[in-house]
């Protein structure tokens, strides 16, 4: 390879790294910024217990076997408590597509964490209310 | 070996815990900077997917699949979805169908684009490593805003696709593209205008089609050599659109090893391939037609399968990417299935391919075959 | 592509049959062919594979367990110039069948059956390198893609998947 | 007086009391006066030592200014310039949490490597192991008392010979790379060790032939002098080949980034350092760091004039200005391209960068005796 011609890639390759250097960074500030999530991410499930009615379709179509149900323990005339397992959970979706009734939804929450592996298992309780807003922005901008 | 040869070599685990060993370990037999001998050992990642596919019924079965090589998630699970395509014949809509090739070939890029940024990782230039994981990031969110999830997406189901194209995933998939064709150039100074780079892979890994074909090599290792083997041309799949478009298959001929192939080939046939792939969305999305994204009785069809045998193929970022499948008569589960991934030959030829090179080029050798694990361990 | 030069499926397959009488085929869709080959001309035909088409990729060779001790091993072939699918499949039976290896004469094979080997207990003659390729050690004798291999099926039921037949009596869990 | 006078006189003896009594004071004040003449003694020496003008400004200015506390101030700087600049050519950002801009992470970095338990490797010579990572701290911050930061005052050490000192000390960097790496015990430590040394043979000819032009053209071996010569025309001018040179040569022999196989981490780990945790891998980052800075400093005082600059700025200030620019086309650098193997570093430093350095030296020593302009530029008498 000619000397010169290598010398000339050489601060072509420089020109490139300089002019980045006074570029915006790319990444996010993360736990005061953080990006959109589309509405269709597949985050934590909301239950909404008003249109279940206990046909155990979710459960069946649930390929890690992450949802346990509890018939007996009834808000409304034909719903169910739900238990998702999310130490189990692969966030597939499947279980939101198999439920013809509207009971079962993903939100945007994705970054779950809990202190131990008990609390994972999201009870009825947790199951249905959102405690908190996606992660939306928040806080200081660019530092 | 002679033996006297063999006595003051050193043998180094390039281990499990190495760290650019992704859970890999080979062990090198080590004669001052030479490397003698070369045994790669499989199985560190081995989640015996064969045995769970046996538990899954034909809707969850792609979801194994496609944990095996997370990067081309839409490529790693078509063989399967194929595969039951065939046996239970429920025909896809042409909608359903042009979808599936646009993600396919986006993913396609998407891993190209990740292995870029790997190999650079592992030549120790961090700045080239993470510029190409910056525009992954746009493939990435059109992967999110298009399924729900970046890289498990669970996209197409036997008979036809889940989730429908949205405007503002079509505005995502153009923001992608062009974010890629508009950094190509600069990438092309950074990477094969670099001296160093050309003089760490030239003539590094160098093997002949031939042998290549005979341990197993398939995909952009072979097309490198300048053999256009591409099984979109070869073996073309009716549910899929690769007859719509009129593309090339991408190979690199290169004058001074002619049917021969270095780890610099394997990068220049890399940047042909994902110019392909762009190539190819951008000739696919206005042919988009109208209609339903999946056969309306699929869920009927697929939920017992008569017995019959088939075998699903796809040519993957990495190679022929297979799965064989026999059924029972109206059983719920695959009674066997085999995944046959393309890096089980690019993790085996090493045994061959590394020995006599020095011990700072096994890590080049094998970053250009590409290496994912999750094909040779399954 | 110039068709004097290629092979399709069927002259591949009379070829191979006039060589080797005992060989049956049974032509596939597209220009694919499967020939079923007895267990001891195996290491033949697969020679023929290589001198006749001379660019055959060895994809992958694997067993399948039809239950009460028969197996079948299935050796793919593929080649880009002819576009040619060949599938070989071979019926063994026996608690620990034989079979030669071809790894010598295709290098690529060697570790698909090692995984043969260590998955269904086909005794590989002659194989270079006979160790376990995925297994831990402790797996060593235990089979575990036999039919026969008990896996934890607890939640099997809650799925609503019937259990496939035929059901798995031992071996693994509760060895 | 004759015979002995046996009788008392107990008069006579009440007479010599006061006499007695002044006899024993003046003992005692003997006593004090030494011990208070001691001391006064001890504080005109510590007086003389430190508190006296002159000898005070030479502890001020070898301990705080340009000596040890500056030194290790903008050794922090340095690593905190580095790590930001990295993130901003990666398109990330560097450190941000602590401190405004990430000010105080490398205080945070500290404490936590401090406090990290420092494992020893079984099979490491276990005082060896100990000992070395210090010894390549002192040995790579000594060199830093010649550096002329400023022509009158704020310098703290000139001899004429020092620029061969400096290099005497850098010779001893991979030696001590060498024993590390032999010393932890470990396979890829052991490597990295043999190639640490290796890298430092490619590069340390060419890098001291490259200093010959600026010591040739000022005709003194001590770097003050060379950065007085630099008066009216910077050598950078002059050689800009050597210039090139010995960046590229120190960078090969600092052992970053093109030239990094030393501490190849996608081969040996993190070469030579591998079994180093806590207060020893922090002892080597930041001795590399210092290598680093210690190798922009000479280059800033061999060619680009050290103090001369601004008329109005004083002369470190200048240097400093001068040394940020350099530091930041060190990091520049050595971002910018893949690694090269071993082999190959021997192979280009040897083949390219050795003629190079020759060249520019024949071509100075020809344009001295030929050029007429410029002998007249030049302090030709001695430095």
């Amino acid at each position: 390879m000619g000397f010169f011609s290598v010398l000339g890639d050489c601060f072509q390759i420089l020109k490139h790294t300089f002019r980045q250097v006074f570029k915006r960074p790319f990444t996010y500030f993360f736990p005061f910024e953080d990006r959109i999530y589309p509405e269709r991410t597949r985050g934590r499930h909301i239950h909404v217990r008003k249109n279940c009615t206990a046909c155990a379709q979710c459960v069946r179509a649930c390929p890690v076997v992450a949802i346990r149900m509890d018939k007996e323990d009834k808000m409304y005339e034909k719903d169910c408590a739900l238990y998702f397992d999310y130490t189990r959970c692969i966030f597939c979706g499947l279980c939101t597509q198999a439920c013809r009734f509207e009971a079962l939804f993903h939100t945007p929450v994705v970054d779950l964490s809990e202190g131990d592996r008990e609390d994972l298992i999201y009870g009825p309780d947790k199951i249905e209310t959102l405690d908190r807003d996606p992660l939306e922005w928040r806080g200081r901008r660019f530092r | 070996m002679s033996p006297d040869i063999l006595e003051e070599a050193m043998e180094v685990w390039f281990g499990p815990q190495h760290v650019s060993a992704h859970g890999w370990a080979t062990k090198l037999t080590l004669v001052g900077d030479y490397v003698v001998e070369c045994d790669p050992n499989a199985g560190y990642f081995h989640r015996s997917a064969e045995k769970v596919l046996e538990f899954k019924n034909f809707r969850q079965g792609s979801l194994v699949l496609e944990r095996m090589c997370m990067l081309e998630a839409f490529l790693a699970e078509y063989p399967y979805i194929a595969a039951v395509e065939k046996i239970s014949e429920v025909e896809v809509p042409e909608r359903a169908k042009v979808m599936r090739t646009i993600m396919m070939e986006l993913s396609r890029l998407h891993s190209i684009q990740f292995w870029w940024g790997q190999f650079n990782a592992e030549l120790g230039f961090f700045t080239m490593a993470l510029w190409p994981w910056v525009d992954r990031e746009y493939t990435l969110d059109a992967f999110e805003e298009l399924t729900g999830s970046r890289h498990t997406v669970s996209y197409s189901t036997p008979g036809g696709v889940k989730y429908d194209f949205s405007d503002k995933f079509m505005k995502q998939l153009n923001r992608a593209v062009e974010r890629f064709e508009d950094r190509l150039p600069k990438f092309r100074d950074m990477q094969m205008g670099s001296p160093t780079f050309r003089a760490r892979t030239e003539n590094i890994g160098l093997y002949d089609v031939k042998q290549g074909l005979k341990w197993g090599l398939s995909g952009p290792p072979i097309k490198a050599c300048g053999v256009p083997m591409d099984l979109r041309k070869d073996d073309p799949d009716s549910n899929l659109a690769y007859d719509m478009v009129d593309w090339e298959v991408p190979i690199t001929e290169n004058p001074e090893h002619p049917s021969q192939s270095d780890a610099l080939d394997r990068m220049e046939q890399r940047f042909k391939e994902a110019e392909v792939a762009v190539e190819i969305i951008k000739q696919l999305i206005p042919q988009i037609p109208e209609g339903d994204i999946i056969d309306p009785k699929a869920r009927a069809k697929t939920n017992r399968l008569p017995e019959g045998e088939a075998y699903g193929r796809v040519e993957g970022t990495r190679g022929i990417t297979s799965l064989w499948l026999k059924t029972q008569d109206k059983a719920q589960t695959a009674y066997r299935a085999k995944i046959r991934g393309p890096c089980i030959a690019s993790y085996y030829a090493l045994k061959d391919l590394v020995p006599g090179s020095k011990f700072a080029d096994f890590i080049v050798i094998f970053g250009s075959l590409d290496p994912y694990p999750g094909w040779w361990d399954r | 592509m110039s068709d004097s030069s290629t092979i399709n499926a069927s002259t591949f397959g009379r070829l191979v049959i006039n060589k080797i009488p005992e060989v049956s085929s049974k032509p596939l869709d597209g220009n694919k062919i499967e020939l079923v080959v007895p267990a001891s001309r195996i290491r033949d035909v697969v020679t023929i594979i290589d001198e006749e088409i001379n660019d055959a990729l060895p994809e992958s060779v694997f067993g399948v367990d039809l239950e009460n001790d028969n197996y079948e091993l299935i050796y793919i072939f593929w080649s880009h110039n002819n576009r040619l699918l060949v599938q070989l499949r071979v019926s063994l039976q026996g608690e620990n069948p034989e079979i030669e290896s071809t790894c010598d004469i295709f290098p690529g094979l060697e570790w698909h059956e090692r995984e043969v080997r260590e998955m269904f207990g086909v005794n590989i003659t002659n194989h270079p390198d006979p160790r376990l390729l995925l297994l831990p050690d402790e797996l060593e004798g235990v089979y575990p893609l036999r039919k026969r291999f008990q896996t934890d099926q607890s939640r099997l039921e809650e799925t609503g998947i019937s259990t496939p037949k035929p059901r798995a009596t031992s071996g693994g869990e509760d060895k | 007086m004759g015979g002995v006078m046996l009788q008392f006189d107990f008069f006579a003896w009440l007479a010599g009391i006061p006499q007695w009594l002044e006899g024993v004071f003046y003992w005692i004040w003997g006593i004090i006066k030494g011990v208070l003449l001691w001391i006064w003694a001890f504080i005109q020496h510590l007086w003389i030592t430190i508190f006296d003008p002159i000898n005070f400004m030479f502890l001020f200015r070898a301990v705080l200014f340009p000596g040890l506390i500056f030194v290790v101030m903008a050794l922090i700087w340095a690593v905190w310039f580095t790590r930001k600049l990295w993130g901003r050519i990666q398109d990330r950002r560097g450190p941000v949490h602590l401190g405004k801009y990430g000010g105080l992470q490398l205080f945070a970095d500290a404490i936590k490597l401090i406090a990290k338990e420092s494992i020893i490797p079984d099979n490491a010579k276990r005082w060896m192991f100990r000992f070395l990572p210090g010894l390549l701290l002192v040995i790579v911050l000594l060199p830093f008392c010649f550096i002329p930061w400023d022509f009158d005052y704020w310098y703290i050490a000139d001899l004429s010979v020092s620029l061969v000192l400096v290099f005497a000390f850098l010779t001893a960097v991979p030696v001590i790379a060498l024993l590390a790496g032999w010393v932890s015990g470990s396979k890829y430590s052991l490597i990295g060790g043999f190639r640490a040394a290796n890298n430092q043979f490619a590069a340390e000819i060419p890098m001291i032939i490259s200093t010959i032009g600026p010591a040739l053209l000022a005709g003194s071996l001590s770097l003050m002098g060379i950065a007085q010569a630099q008066q009216s025309v910077w050598f950078a001018a002059l050689l800009p080949i050597n210039l090139a040179t010995f960046l590229v040569a120190a960078i090969a022999s600092v052992g970053i980034f093109p030239f990094d196989a030393p501490v190849a981490d996608s081969e040996i780990i993190f070469g030579w350092r591998t079994e180093f945790t806590g207060i020893y891998f922090t002892l080597t980052y930041f001795a590399e760091f210092a290598e680093q800075m210690l190798y922009s400093a000479l280059i800033v005082a061999l060619f680009l004039g050290g103090p001369v600059g601004l008329p109005f700025l004083p002369g470190a200030v200048n240097f400093i200005i001068k040394f940020i620019i350099t530091f930041f086309f060190f990091v520049l650098v050595s971002s910018s391209f893949q690694r090269l193997r071993q082999d190959q570093i021997v192979h280009y430093c040897w083949k390219y960068l050795l003629p190079l350095a020759l060249l520019n030296v024949i071509i100075a020593m020809l344009a001295i005796v030929y050029l007429p302009g410029l002998a007249a530029l030049l302090p030709m008498g001695g430095g």
